[in-house]
């Protein structure tokens, strides 16, 4: 089970630079031309708790973080209970010795008294866990400095000589011990949720409406933040209520729209997500779960939305539901949503979770191979907002314009005004069946399933659960099919029929995707690997359950 | 003016304020259009309920939308293109009790939205429940021993809010109404209009309104005054109640930019992506 | 194709009395001793527009209207134009001359003309109406006399004479053209929406929150009528999402709570319908539905709501779903339903239809055999809201109580503290899960699927097509068997699965209620029988369907 | 009083204003002990956010609801169970914008909650976006380059929608909010009391707090002057603000009856069914 992965991992307090330390880690692999992948476990609270990042690096592909790391550092007491059975066999342990008392195992070093020199100690012990990597690496002193001022940027006369300290007590004890090989090149490192607002811009996207909500609210983070070089209108209202209906009405007049939230966010927008069924309103919706029901887990990873991702909204009528496996397809898959909701007018889902949202990792994005929305527009004549055509489509057209165009939550005729008569009911329902009809049709053409290995036997998984699986079959050297519907609605079954039975993985207590593949495609699986209690998997221990359900 | 108005049946009440509002909207499109504003420009929207018609039967353009959201919906409006002139009909079930939430942020963050809401003080649609503005001791289906809850005032609610522009008009006396509308659109801003509209079936306020409406003869000096005068009762002030400027939401939140008339060109767009997803 | 059914069928403008003439037949046939079913066809508006009523009576069973009436009147224009050809073979169109001119076909009577005699003769002429059925079938003025004082109540001293003239008018051209049999005995009419309310009221309710939805609203009303003689806390509040919150503080404090919506609004409720989950707070919510998706065809009926009834709220939890066939069983099921909310602690939907909540008939009905709620109480040592039992199902208390009680919506522990420990969040979601077994093993004990018919081929259809399917056999003398499962969540596959495949008649346009067949219980419909122009089926034209199908 | 407190790890940051609405929230209810209220009486509730820790922190009875619902709960706990004085506590982001409808109305229908909000001024625990109360120009995650509405004033907010309490303490001014605590549980009716909340991390206003808080000297004359002087904002007046009489709801929705205490006995209530399903 050997494989080239280096993990670091650090824990600490919120407040102590944990994460922006885990990101330093990963800024460094990547740097040195390596792939990295960087996990960060927090708790719902702002100051103090138990937050870790876990940062794990190969020259080749790495598509999750292990469990156990080869350089753990544990800034306070917590984190070193918690964390000195992950160290690998061969791994170090190094602990601050100003919050760990009377303990034997690893190698203590006085991370707070020495950052008690400089202002803030409390909030710059993370620099220190930087400074430990940096030694144990065998980084010398200039490449740390470079380090910590490209990274930091902020506060560099005291984090300069923070790091030199704390390098100068650990070196002679880890220094030098991991000898990171160099890889082909540098990589951006990004997170689910940027590569879903850089892929949505990529595609054209005009308007970002969301209210904060964990695992989605670094979507909006990062629009606001770069609203002007993306030249994108940022919007955080009252509610989520006000998210939606905002996001139709600009849909409405012709921006191409996306908002994002979680499971709770999303259920207080059903009611206008079904207008935007009946109204045919191209609308992106990003559901980013964490466990639930209810608030939940809240910084914390699942995949037990599924039903509620595919079936929200009253009434009948077509949408998209589809799920990135790996951060590189969640930029594309989100500009490939809103070509597809303006091909078609109908809402979409982007269902992921925190694990996809909130992890980082090296991507390579050519940002010319996003898909941009080429919606039917009208071409002259009277125009008539829900024209029957025969595939469902009807051409759009936007103010300001001399015609008349009428959206309509009621059911309405053709031209947008509301009926009861029943003939029309049913013409209008069957013309938005036929653009289901025409969607599937359309969705035979495209990339909707996912195979990965050439043999051996199925497993089937989704979502971020794919990079663990992914991860975990390299890990145990398993020889597997591994396939993953992008798309669940309309669920490729033309694809995935073939397949036939096999092992299911998925972050749910009761098996909601096995359910699910067993419901649309007969499929039975042979065994349901599911882990619910917030985490991700560990790719080491998922290899050992694959094979044994193998 | 019959070319504003659709094929739809029109299935009001005969005798429903409704049919002065219609009336009195479509007199200040004229006005706008007088003054160089064409209705191409106006993009319109409504609740559910009996108000919510009005979007059937308004030949322009827009968007019929949901109870509660309509104003939602036009905010949205607004921000995708500030060029449109956007037009929230409501009801005051449907803005007071659904949708107030969104009635207090689009008038706290003053964007240029316009909203009429049909003051029915019923429910009217869905047969005469009582509703925030229903008076005590209103007797409706659900309410069949009175409503035991005093009502919100509309007004001072909005000028709380930080409307910049807050009237009432009077179904039946459409020239007026018509005249604070073209005002209300023109308004740069957050504007709201609470027109007294009675609804002959459930709550049929013409003679009492007839009595008490009095025209106010100008614009009250401050809020206060408004406030003071949008709480009578026994006279019941028509007319411009607070008028005010203060920075409008889409100017302050991207200048003088439309998203969707003056999108970045693709290229440019992914030029901007590449250069963050580049190490 | 004969039967013993009379149809009466009037139709008119709405203010116009059409309902209530539909109401006053009613009690008519019912105080025959005749059973009943009246559906009534409104507009969503108040003044104007279309309105019917139809009322089909027979001295047997009775469990839908006929589109083909014995007797239509007629009171305008529309209304002729639109049922002239609802007239059966040998029945009798009678129409207000007033209104209608130029038409040659069946009996003018100057309804309008004779009304104006009297004050407000716009909303009389409902009363002209009543007295043709009362001459066509026979009765005497001293009967009508007795009718309109017992029915209308009101105005009698306009009311009385109105009729007389016009039983004078009509008498000569249908008087006693329909002989109707006296039946066993009268029987109470109620709407669906009224036998919720009072099976809820007779299972123990304490509490009824709504905010008005059609075709929900009458539920509301109906408390709000009864709330001093039922002694029920009967609450209209700002919105949906303070409904379902009020309900479920209500819950929390040891209220019986229930409250009803439409689609729109149960859409809004989600976010806290996952909180019921979570926090296990027992809680009945009616769903009825109309033609979807968003504002859609509000006064019209429709099933296509099934996948977002079943789906309601993000994260996993147990929640009952069931749909009643008939009004009898709506009293029943309801008071249910609130049994098992408070024996399971979840929430429940009942999903119903337009056709079921608004349409009348006669029931009988034992209010003593409603189950009652019994609830498992705590009963001493310390308390513990969410103790981990076996069965998954733990004790309740309710303050005032010296002991710590705490709900809550993030995951938690025993005690209702929240948590982020991995293993405890296990242990949660494994006792919720524990929980739903426990519901699926009592469920397999109870009566969960109807079965009509004994032999023949198998019909499935739930809701208030039962009513209809029930109906046509007995019109089309068909012999099938019908099979309704009346729980759809826990889905009892163990009674399904034994009748294999079958006919499917719904109303919906994609075939939803087949395809939950399908994907459940592996049932391939050999026929989807749908109807989704809003308008339930006529027993005459569905059994054409289900002969050709069979 | 350690046992009005639960084993949970109480994890607000060091210095955070929480830490003094929890300790006063705890002498209040020693106080109201004294006053012959013991605590299985409360029922208490609280939002999701940074405030809504204080019901994992309280050893009392209640209900850790959903973001912006905690007084919809509560008014659905005191509808049921009116023998209970039930306390929501909520946030400014959790109260003031995703739930400010339920705010206005248990306002507006006087029913007796008690709703304590802690005003931080920003949503604490999804890390600093601005709220409906955030300071113009606050910079936040989502208003990176500054809040551009001016924020609502929930006083007044709460005056205009028909509060018959209102009131303002500071957290760090723990005696004097445990004063006003325990008054706004003993109101007769709807009950807000707004605390100025110190975010050390977001938004930390200790030092501008200590200069400008102010105690009232008794409560304002009228709710006029309770307006003027709930705007100040250089001299930042605490204490009770308004304080009235009106019929509370429960009382007016079923008089002096308790749904759960005392239930219709069940024979009882069939039998009136029985006569409701009798032809
Ligand atoms: C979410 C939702 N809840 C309830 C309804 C039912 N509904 C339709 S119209 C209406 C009331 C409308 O009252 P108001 O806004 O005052 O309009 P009016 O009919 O009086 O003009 C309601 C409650 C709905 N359509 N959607
Ligand atoms: C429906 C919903 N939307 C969003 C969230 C995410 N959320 C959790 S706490 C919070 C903000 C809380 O702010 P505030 O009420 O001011 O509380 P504070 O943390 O400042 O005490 C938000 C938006 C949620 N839990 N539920
Ligand atoms: S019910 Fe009232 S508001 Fe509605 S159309 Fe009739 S009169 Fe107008
Ligand atoms: S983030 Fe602010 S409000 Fe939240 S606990 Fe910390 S100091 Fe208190
Ligand atoms: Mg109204
Ligand atoms: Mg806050």
């Amino acid at each position: 089970m050997e494989t080239k992965i280096f993990t670091y991992l650090v824990g600490g307090k919120a407040g102590e630079g944990v994460k922006k330390a885990g990101s330093v880690a990963a800024h460094l692999f990547s740097g040195m031309g390596r792939r990295v992948f960087q996990m960060d476990d927090y708790q719902s609270l702002i100051r103090g708790g138990h937050n870790f990042s876990v940062v794990s690096t190969a020259v080749g592909d790495v598509t999750s973080h292990y469990e156990k790391a080869d350089l753990v550092v544990a800034l306070d007491k917590r984190s070193y209970q918690m964390h000195k059975g992950h160290v690998k066999e061969n791994g170090i342990l190094v602990y601050n010795s100003n919050a760990v008392r009377g303990e034997a195992e690893g190698i203590g070093i006085p991370l707070t008294k020495t950052a008690r020199r400089y202002p803030n100690p409390g909030m710059r012990i993370g620099v220190g866990a930087v400074a430990v990597l940096a030694a144990a690496v065998g980084l010398s002193k200039d490449e740390l400095k470079e380090l910590i001022e490209r990274e930091y940027r902020r506060d560099l006369e005291n984090n300069v000589p923070y790091a030199f300290d704390v390098y100068d007590l650990a070196y002679p004890e880890v220094g030098g011990r991991f000898k990171l090989e160099h890889g082909d090149k540098p990589r951006a490192i990004l997170s689910g949720n940027q590569a879903i607002a850089l892929g949505a811009a990529a595609g054209g996207l005009d308007a970002y409406f969301a209210y904060p909500m964990t695992p989605a609210s670094s979507i909006l983070h990062y629009f606001a933040a770069h609203a002007d070089d993306l030249k994108v209108a940022v919007v955080h209202p009252e509610n989520e209520i006000a998210v939606i209906n905002m996001a139709i009405g600009a849909a409405s007049v012709g921006a191409r729209a996306m908002l994002g939230s979680s499971g709770g966010g999303l259920a207080l927008m059903q009611e206008a997500f079904s207008m935007a069924g009946m109204a045919e309103v191209p609308l992106v919706c990003v559901l980013s779960s964490r466990p639930g029901p209810s608030t939940g887990v809240p910084t914390y990873t699942d995949q037990g939305d599924l039903y509620f991702a595919l079936y929200q909204g009253h009434g009948e009528f077509p949408r998209f539901v589809a799920s990135p496996g790996t951060i590189e397809e969640a930029f594309y898959l989100t500009a490939e949503l809103l070509d597809l909701v303006w091909r078609f007018q109908t809402p979409a889902i982007l269902v992921t979770e925190k694990h996809l949202s909130e992890s980082s990792m090296t991507v390579e994005i050519e940002p010319d191979k996003a898909r941009r929305p080429d919606p039917l527009m009208h071409s002259g004549g009277e125009y008539k907002r829900y024209l029957e055509t025969e595939d469902g489509i009807s051409p759009l057209l936007f103010p300001p314009s001399g015609q008349f165009i009428r959206w309509n939550s009621y059911e309405h005729d053709e031209a947008g005004i509301t009926t009861e008569v029943p003939e029309q009911i049913v013409r209008m329902r069957d013309k938005r069946n036929r653009k289901y009809e025409t969607m599937v049709e359309y969705m035979r053409s495209q990339h909707t399933v996912n195979v990965f290995g050439d043999g051996g036997p199925v497993i089937y998984t989704y979502g971020s659960t794919v990079m663990s699986v992914l991860e975990a079959l390299r890990a145990g050297d398993i020889r597997a099919t591994v396939v993953q519907p992008i798309y669940l609605e309309p669920f490729p079954l033309w694809e995935i029929e073939r397949y036939g039975d096999g092992i299911v993985v998925e972050l749910s207590s009761t098996g909601v995707f096995a359910r699910y593949l067993r419901e649309k495609a007969g499929i039975n699986a042979k065994a349901v690997i599911r882990r619910y209690d917030g985490r991700p998997f560990d790719p080491v221990e998922l290899a050992e359950q694959i094979k044994e359900a193998m | 003016m019959g070319e504003l108005i659709t094929y739809a049946e029109n299935t009001w009440c005969p005798g429903c304020g409704n049919f002065g509002i219609l009336k009195a909207f479509q007199e200040a499109v004229r006005r706008l259009e007088a003054e160089g504003i064409g209705r191409e420009k106006l993009f319109i929207s409504s609740g559910i309920g009996c108000h919510g018609k009005i979007a059937d039967y308004l030949k322009l353009n827009g968007f019929y939308s949901i109870h509660g959201r309509s104003m939602a919906t036009m905010e949205g409006a607004k921000i995708a293109n500030p060029d449109l002139k956007v037009i929230a009909f409501v009801g005051d079930g449907d803005a007071m009790g659904e949708g107030i939430a969104h009635m207090i942020f689009a008038a706290k963050r003053n964007i240029d939205i316009t909203v009429i809401m049909h003051d029915n003080r019923v429910y009217g649609l869905t047969t005469g429940q009582f509703t925030p503005t229903s008076v005590l001791g209103y007797k409706g289906p659900s309410t069949p021993k009175g409503s035991i809850e005093e009502p919100l005032n509309p007004l001072t609610m909005m000028l709380e809010a930080g409307a910049t522009f807050v009237a009432r008009g009077y179904s039946a006396k459409t020239d007026h109404l018509a005249d604070i509308i073209a005002q209300a659109i023109m308004h740069d801003g957050f504007s709201f209009v609470d027109v007294l509209q009675p609804c002959v079936i459930f709550f049929n306020m013409y003679e009492h309104y007839n009595e008490v409406v009095t025209p106010l003869e100008s614009v009250p000096a401050d809020r206060d005054e408004a406030v003071r005068l949008a709480r009578l009762e026994d006279r019941l002030p028509i007319g411009v109640f607070y008028k005010a400027e203060k920075p409008e939401y889409c100017r302050s939140l991207y200048g003088d930019w439309n998203p969707v008339a003056q999108r970045m060109p693709l290229e440019e767009r992914r030029a901007a992506v590449t250069r963050l997803v580049t190490p």
